[in-house]
């Protein structure tokens, strides 16, 4: 079983040091994913999950726990062995045109990454680089464009294109259509989809839509605060959330109503996300939750559930069910 | 009928670059009611934000009103004098820009800011203008008013900021509020919580609301007439339940089912082909056409008009409109 | 607390850069080639003597090195130097050893504080005028003017400008401002303007700039949408924004101003630092040349930390650190 | 303002200029610069063949010829030595282009290598750069010119190396801050997941990004050394004499100007001149290369 895994990440945390100050990025963390396997990361910002998927990839250096990518330990490669390892691991990024080289040409961004990593003679780059921008839905001039003359939806289509030029196995998409028009989103949507079938990719699915989430991913992970606190099969997550912040999360979402009789009421939820640099005590989420006791303010809940898949940081976890 | 509070028409917006002209805003018309609340949506460029400051004399750069009318009571707001506007502006409408990060000013105490509202507007004197910031942040959650009247918008969070932008814009009891993507940069949780205090504000002072969003979610929960706007021209306008029953506009359509919403599970996804664009010319056919998957030839040959549908309320840029209720419906 | 220790952090760092000056500018001056007898007119006169006299030279060069320490060992020498000038204990200069250091420096320190000042100030009151009209109608032939006359003023240095001017009013203008000499108010005109043109060039370039971009802000509109009016939008809300940018030129300009009172001081003959700084020099008189240095330099921190703390004013997100 | 960006039927707008070539074109639009260019021009090209077109050597003293006006023989006039003020300025050209070029070269290449170190490395190598620099900006370093040239002497070399040494603190810390905020931005970082090397981040991605800003920078310093030069002078600590230079003559100058206007009026002119080309060149170029895009 654990030799099938791609990915195996195995309490991960991440701090902070700013001025003087520990943040708290990422708390503890634990998943493991497959190849051709989606997982998706929900939270809203400050939840840390863009410091989860740079920390799987060892773009940032985790403080503690150990992240075994294709059964070798990331942390305990060297600087050049990872190196080359990255060609198996890449990143898609929210902002595409923040991502590229404004004084590169699109052809010469993605060619460049083939470069790095030493694939193919110049002839064949240039060849897969039109084969790539087919792929990604792209006309070939745009070969010799600049970034900012494309638009928003274009410029992520040459960042997909640039992170799948290596070949990867492991994608993380780091909010990759949260800058994009509605309609846009849904073609990139599809793309991805595409290329995870046809490829077998595997997806780190970064996003604050939930909607976008559940269709992409085939598991889940809550992150409030740099914590799990809610992870399991996408249709267990969402068709039976556990955690009163899931609840509060899929709550919070404005969906269109089929007539006007059936609009939902704006309900205040309380409070907001507390500063990282000093998180609650006991469940980082008390400060919030209006089930919480005192239980909850001094004793931090373990991630736990009634099966091996869907677990939940609640003491109360039972008791929200039947409420 | 009752008379309406706001009547744009037939707005032109361009902007003059180096080299070109964008044309931003072809042709606008709306109204919005006294107590109404208009919802208009639109991807980005569809010039749904630059129609509305255009109106407000609020434009950046070149950007520059050519033809039309917006009547504001009986004054038309295009012919007026700067100062004319500037009274208007705050006093009679309010303003709610998207990023409560860089819209409030970050030298000024949070206080000063929304008394200057009322101050410029000579609304009440000093000392009063000071009793009712403090009970307008109140009004808007914001806990222990008298200290927070004190600080900085750099020690607030953006929720918070995004409240006291609130309580800026309602300072003066405006009759209007327009809202400019006001939830788009905040957290779920938090854009809930915003838009449930507007819909209190809107309630207690019976105020008509402009609110401008991509987000259909947002529009078809708060607003009682939405209107859909593609590259500067409106493609549909029809109060809430016409639109949700029967959107008549291929374009609407196509970005509602867009939308992946929580509990759709295995959905066919049916993407909206190609981009928005930008207009360097003024439009002659449909600007929609080269995107839709319902165009014929007709719609490349002639610039489709606002049209009602029906005896409803419903306005509709489409020739082929009934069949897309018909094939929707 | 939070602008004690600024204070505190800030005058340690001014006390151990100035040692660090001093200690560099000491060990440069005595330990690179050339003698401090070799060029001063001691020197020379020491020279004759050795002919003459040479037991007598040499007792006189003992008592000379006692005299300023130049026999005690190098590090010695440089912790005493620092100690004394820390102390204002400058000694008495090689050319002039009846007068102490102090006792010039007391009368030329103000001259130059004056005209430095005076520089600064011009530019202040001149060009922020200038620069907000400049980005008020910009893009207009008054801001092509404008920018372009301000990029002439920064590009022409103070002493070619000077010298101009004492050809203007020396030559052709005779009689109508004074080019020489320092006492009545009217000495401080032009090498004020001297001085003072390339700073207004600047700070009108500035202005121009940050209001500009102070413009650009969100939070611009946001008042435009409160209906404030034109004017308060520009003075209350742009303009206090882009003066605290401001405030940070200033600093670096007082700087230049100072080392510009130097060439001004020479050309205008105004019994300044200047005046003294050049002989001092070619003469090699390095207690005076040293002693300049670290007061113009002191004067210089000073100044820069009197704008941080105007900046941390103005600008409530500035923490002092 | 929301307003999209051009995607009619794909990408490939119809100019497919290089960029440097929009850059000249935005470049030519600006007719000062233009002017200040070829005047720059004119200064590099007599910098090199100055002395050979000299009419006179600049040393060569005729007192008969003494404090004379523009005449034919000489068209500039002479000082009171009989210095041949044509010659002289050509021969000043040289030298100035000298220290302009190389003080600048010099403080530049250290700034930039400071900068770059500190900016990549972090850590303690900022910290002492960072240190370094505060205290090169903490006061005047003309003082620290005069010093380095009272002790190393007033020729051509340790003025050069004066200059060039304490002039370094801007492009280190303009460097050092274009790169930390590239550093920690998305495109090096994208770089990195891709595995490139360190180099590889610096050559491909770093340093076309700079290159504008550097450009410019290096274009302001070049008239900021041109004025210490002549500044030194004018205390009477700058080249020293027979060798010509701006600041030579117009130090001069001032002491003889009611008599001999004419020995003012060409270098003073000439260097002011030189110095405002050098000026609208750098402002044409911070145009030119950095476009405040957007409306």
């Amino acid at each position: 079983m654990p030799d099938e895994m791609l990915l195996e990440v195995t309490s991960v945390s991440k701090r902070f040091q700013v001025r003087g100050q520990t943040l708290h990025a990422v708390e503890n963390v634990s998943f493991a994913l497959r190849s051709g396997e989606t997982l998706g990361l929900v939270g809203e910002s400050g939840s840390g999950k863009s410091t989860l998927g740079r920390t799987v990839l060892r773009l940032l250096e985790a403080d503690a726990g150990r992240v075994v990518f294709q059964g070798r330990d990331l942390s305990r490669l060297s600087v050049s062995e990872l190196r080359k390892e990255r060609r198996h691991m890449q990143i898609i990024f929210q902002d595409p045109l923040a991502s590229l080289n404004p004084r590169m040409t699109v052809g010469s961004a993605i060619e460049d990454a083939m470069i790095i990593q030493g694939i193919a003679s110049r002839v064949q780059r240039k060849m897969r680089v039109n084969e790539l921008l087919e792929r990604v839905g792209l006309p070939l001039q745009a070969a010799d464009a600049f970034p900012f003359e494309l638009s928003g939806g274009q410029q992520q289509r040459v960042g997909i294109a640039r992170a799948l030029s290596v070949r990867p196995k492991l994608v993380v998409c780091d909010e990759p259509i949260s800058a994009l028009d509605v309609s846009i989103q849904v073609q990139i949507i599809e793309l991805l989809k595409d290329l995870q079938r046809e490829l077998q990719l595997a997806y780190i699915f970064i996003s604050h839509n939930l909607g976008v989430v559940q269709h992409l991913s085939d598991r889940v992970m809550v992150l409030y605060l740099g914590e799990v606190v809610e992870q399991g099969s996408a249709q267990d997550l969402f068709t039976n959330p556990q955690h009163p912040y899931t609840r509060v999360l899929l709550d919070s979402i404005l969906k269109i109503p089929s007539s006007s009789a059936e609009r939902r009421p704006l309900v205040t939820l309380p409070g907001e996300i507390p500063s990282p640099f000093h998180p609650p005590s006991g469940c980082p989420f008390h400060p919030r939750c209006t089930l919480a006791y005192e239980r909850c303010t001094v004793e931090k809940p373990i991630l736990q559930g009634p099966t091996t898949t869907h677990l939940t940081a609640c003491h109360l976890a039972e008791t929200a069910i039947s409420q | 009928m009752v008379q309406a509070l706001l009547t744009v028409e037939n707005l032109h917006t361009e902007f003059r670059r180096a080299e070109d002209v964008i044309y931003a805003v072809n042709g606008v018309s709306f109204t919005v009611a006294p107590g109404e609340t208009l919802g208009i949506v639109g991807e980005s460029g569809s010039g749904k934000s630059v129609s509305v400051l255009s109106v407000l004399g609020l434009l950046r750069g070149t950007g520059r009103v050519t033809q039309g009318t917006a009547r504001f009571g009986s004054t038309d707001l295009l012919k007026l004098k700067r100062r004319q506007l500037e009274d208007i502006r705050g006093r009679d409408i309010g303003v709610i820009f998207q990023d409560p990060m860089t819209s409030l000013n970050p030298t000024m105490r949070i206080g000063d800011q929304i008394m200057e509202a009322m101050l410029t507007h000579h609304f009440v004197g000093r000392k009063a203008a000071y009793n009712r910031s403090i009970e307008l942040l109140e009004e808007v959650g914001i806990p222990d008013p008298q200290t927070r009247f004190r600080n900085y918008p750099f020690e607030f969070s953006g929720g918070m900021r995004q409240r006291v932008m609130i309580a800026m814009a309602v300072a003066c009891e405006p009759q209007l509020l327009i809202a400019d993507e006001p939830t788009t940069a905040l957290d779920v949780t938090v854009q809930m919580q915003v838009l449930s205090l507007l819909q209190k504000l809107r309630e207690t002072r019976r105020m008509s609301v402009v609110i401008i969003t991509h987000d259909f979610g947002v529009a078809t929960n708060f607003c009682d007439r939405i209107m859909v706007m593609y590259a500067g021209k409106v493609m549909e306008s029809a109060p809430l339940e016409e639109f949700l029953k029967r959107p008549a506009h291929p374009y609407s359509v196509g970005l509602k089912s867009s939308i992946i919403e929580v509990g759709q599970t295995n959905r066919v996804l049916l993407p909206i082909p190609g981009t928005t664009q930008q207009l360097t010319e003024p439009p002659r056919s449909c600007p929609f056409v080269d995107r839709c998957t319902m165009a014929q030839d007709a719609c490349r040959e002639t610039l489709p008009q606002l049209r009602q549908l029906g005896g409803a309320d419903h306005w509709v840029a489409c020739l082929r409109a009934e069949e897309v209720v018909r094939h929707a419906g | 607390m939070g602008v004690v220790r600024f204070l505190v952090k800030r005058v340690v760092s001014i006390i151990i850069t100035t040692a660090a000056i001093i200690a560099v500018g000491y060990s440069l001056m005595r330990l690179a080639p050339g003698s401090y007898f070799s060029s001063t007119t001691i020197g020379s006169q020491m020279g004759q003597l050795a002919v003459q006299n040479p037991r007598l030279a040499e007792q006189y060069e003992h008592m000379f090195e006692a005299r300023y320490g130049l026999n005690e060992p190098m590090w010695k020498q440089i912790f005493g130097y620092i100690w004394h000038l820390f102390t204002f204990n400058f000694g008495n200069s090689f050319e002039n050893p009846s007068a102490p250091i102090i006792t010039q420096l007391r009368s030329a320190f103000p001259i130059s504080f004056e005209l430095a000042f005076g520089a600064v100030l011009l530019a202040v009151l001149v060009g922020i005028p200038l620069g907000v009209l400049a980005a008020l109608k910009r893009n207009t032939w008054i801001d092509q003017m404008l920018t372009t006359l301000s990029l002439m003023g920064n590009a022409v240095p103070s002493f070619v400008l000077a010298v101009f001017m004492v050809l203007l009013f020396g030559v052709w203008w005779q009689g109508v401002l004074p080019i020489n000499g320092w006492g009545q108010w009217q000495d401080a005109v032009l090498p004020i303007i001297a001085l003072g043109l390339g700073n207004v060039g600047s700070i009108t370039r500035y202005m121009r700039s940050s209001l500009i971009e102070a413009l650009r802000q969100d939070h611009i509109r946001t008042a435009e949408a409160k209906g404030v009016k034109y004017w308060p939008i520009i003075f209350k809300h742009a303009m206090r924004n882009s003066m605290t940018a401001l405030i940070t030129v200033v600093g670096p300009m007082f700087a230049f101003s100072v080392v510009n009172t130097i060439f001004v001081e020479q050309i205008f003959s105004i019994p300044g630092m200047g005046s003294l700084m050049a002989p001092a020099f070619q003469a090699d008189d390095y207690p005076l040349a040293m002693a300049e240095i670290y007061i113009l330099c002191l004067l210089v921190m000073v100044m820069n930390l009197l704008v941080d703390l105007g900046y941390a004013v103005f600008d409530p997100r500035v923490k002092l650190e | 303002m929301a307003i999209a960006r051009i995607a009619v039927n794909g990408v490939a707008p119809a100019r497919r200029r290089s960029q440097l070539a929009m850059a000249w074109g935005r470049y030519k639009k600006d007719r000062l610069a233009v002017v200040g260019l070829a005047w720059v021009i004119l200064f590099l090209v007599i910098g090199i063949i100055g002395p050979w077109i000299a009419p006179y050597n600049y040393a060569t003293t005729n007192f008969l010829t003494a404090n004379q006006g523009p005449t034919w023989q000489h068209i500039m006039g002479t000082d009171n030595l009989g210095h041949d003020m044509f010659s002289e300025i050509l021969w000043s050209v040289q030298n100035a282009l000298e220290v302009a070029l190389g003080a600048t070269l010099i403080s530049f290449i250290v700034g930039v290598a400071l900068g770059l170190w500190a900016g990549l490395k972090g850590g303690w190598a900022d910290m002492v750069v960072m240190r370094l620099v505060d205290f090169m900006f903490a006061f005047p370093t003309f003082f620290m010119d005069l010093i380095l040239v009272t002790k190393f002497g007033r020729g051509m070399g340790p003025i050069l190396f004066a200059i060039g040494i304490t002039g370094w603190a801007g492009y280190a810390r303009l460097i050092r801050s274009l790169v930390l905020g590239m550093r920690n931005g998305e495109m090096v970082e994208a770089a990195r997941a891709l595995g490139a090397t360190q180099p590889h981040i610096m050559r491909k991605y770093l340093f076309p990004n700079v290159m504008n800003n550097m450009i410019v920078a290096l274009a302001f310093g070049i008239p900021g050394d041109l004025t210490v030069m002549a500044g030194l002078s004018v205390v009477g600590m700058g080249l020293r004499p027979p060798l010509p230079s701006f600041g030579n003559m117009i130090a001069a100058a001032g002491s003889n100007m009611l008599g001999y206007p004419w020995l003012m009026y060409f270098p003073a002119g000439i260097f002011a001149l030189t110095l405002l080309a050098f000026l609208f060149v750098a402002d044409g170029l911070q145009e030119a290369l950095n476009p405040k895009g957007g409306f």
